[in-house]
């Protein structure tokens, strides 16, 4: 079981902040697939993958990351802090 | 080195002089405070979400960098999360050091880094509607200097 | 925009206050606070000598020329003379702008100037003898960015 | 009659912080020249022109400038503000 958690307007899109799902993808890619092939409101949040962000256990990652290990993906546009 | 992630208003005032009586040996100070824009009267308040747990270990990172890199005496950062209204101070960022050249150069990488990297969302509620803030290439770009 | 050149001591918390309530509409504001160090308790006292009237008439300056080049919607200085023990702020500056980078640079601006182009001068009495601190090379080239 | 006032070192060794004097100096390296004639003391203080500035009627200044129609002039040390 990995947690997936959702922010700003891809919390919005997805509908809801986060989920628990059993997967058996490899990278984050693998699972941003998985998603979008489950249905329409999370392809429309996967729609531009150059216009999200991935984090893995809280640290800022990249697209092509293995899911190895990893217990949290949290998936948000550019932060705006500040 | 302190930092609050809070929904909470904070009194900069307090917090300035709380920060400057616990570094008397440090030689300067700065603080930047981030507040709410008004945009004449069209925004109705700013709504700000992050993602708990990574905020702290993000902005934690940040602090222990700007303190290595600069040799700074001390470093604050509070940020709110919630719903603000205009005039509302949002965040503020206080760091000591020795020399000026130092405290600024500190204060302005803690600015660019919550900027881009710390992860809170903005979202604006003005008269006409709602929407999420952009991020700015300019504030990405920032980045590159450091 | 105030200036105040004065013997008494001033309160950090309470001036940023006042300064950051007067400008709710600015998104940005900076400090910079100057504080006596003590260098590891060799330094008694830092007495500051300067030339009234001309005080105020150089810092005016430097704040009119700042307000007008990074649009600032105020700003704030506020400068001692006489003497400070080691622990006790000498200066401050604020300045608020829409955006952070004007008000970091205004800030930066003011300090380069004030450093190196206010008529005062500091006296420092360590437990070994008192002397004039001399004009640092770096401040003067500091200046040159501007 | 002209105010001239002394800051810091060059108020030390000169012994006053400020006087009044007739002058007929045309420039304020004239003035310096008149002074540096008049005492010691003053020879010790103007001994470097490079390590002091001048102020005429309270501005930043030179000094080859000239004296005529000013009022006040200051000569001190490198400024240590902020």
């Amino acid at each position: 079981m990995i947690d997936v958690l959702y922010f700003a307007w891809v919390r919005e899109r997805i509908g809801l902040p986060r989920e628990a799902l059993e997967t058996q993808a490899a990278t984050v890619a693998d699972l941003v697939a998985e998603l979008v092939a489950r249905e329409e409101r999370y392809a429309m949040a996967f729609a531009d993958l150059g216009s999200l962000r991935v984090a893995l256990d809280q640290e800022l990652s990249g697209f092509d990351a293995p899911l190895q290990g990893v217990r949290e993906v949290a998936f948000f546009p550019p932060m705006t802090g500040g | 080195m302190r930092l609050s992630v809070q929904a909470g208003a904070f009194d900069l005032g307090a917090e300035s002089n709380a920060f400057a009586a616990a570094v008397p040996g440090a030689g300067a100070i700065v603080t930047f405070t981030g507040v709410v824009r008004g945009n004449g009267g069209a925004l109705r308040a700013m709504e700000i979400e992050h993602y708990p747990g990574m905020t702290e270990r993000a902005i934690g990172a940040m602090m222990a960098g700007a303190r290595a890199r600069w040799g700074l005496a001390d470093a604050l950062v509070i940020h709110r999360h919630g719903r603000l209204l205009p005039g509302e101070a949002i965040m503020m960022v206080a760091v000591a050091a020795a020399h000026r050249a130092d405290a600024f150069a500190a204060a302005e990488f803690l600015m660019d880094y919550l900027k881009s990297r710390a992860p809170f969302w903005k979202r604006e509620v003005s008269v006409t509607g709602a929407g999420w803030v952009a991020a700015q290439d300019a504030d990405e770009a920032a980045l590159a200097r450091w």
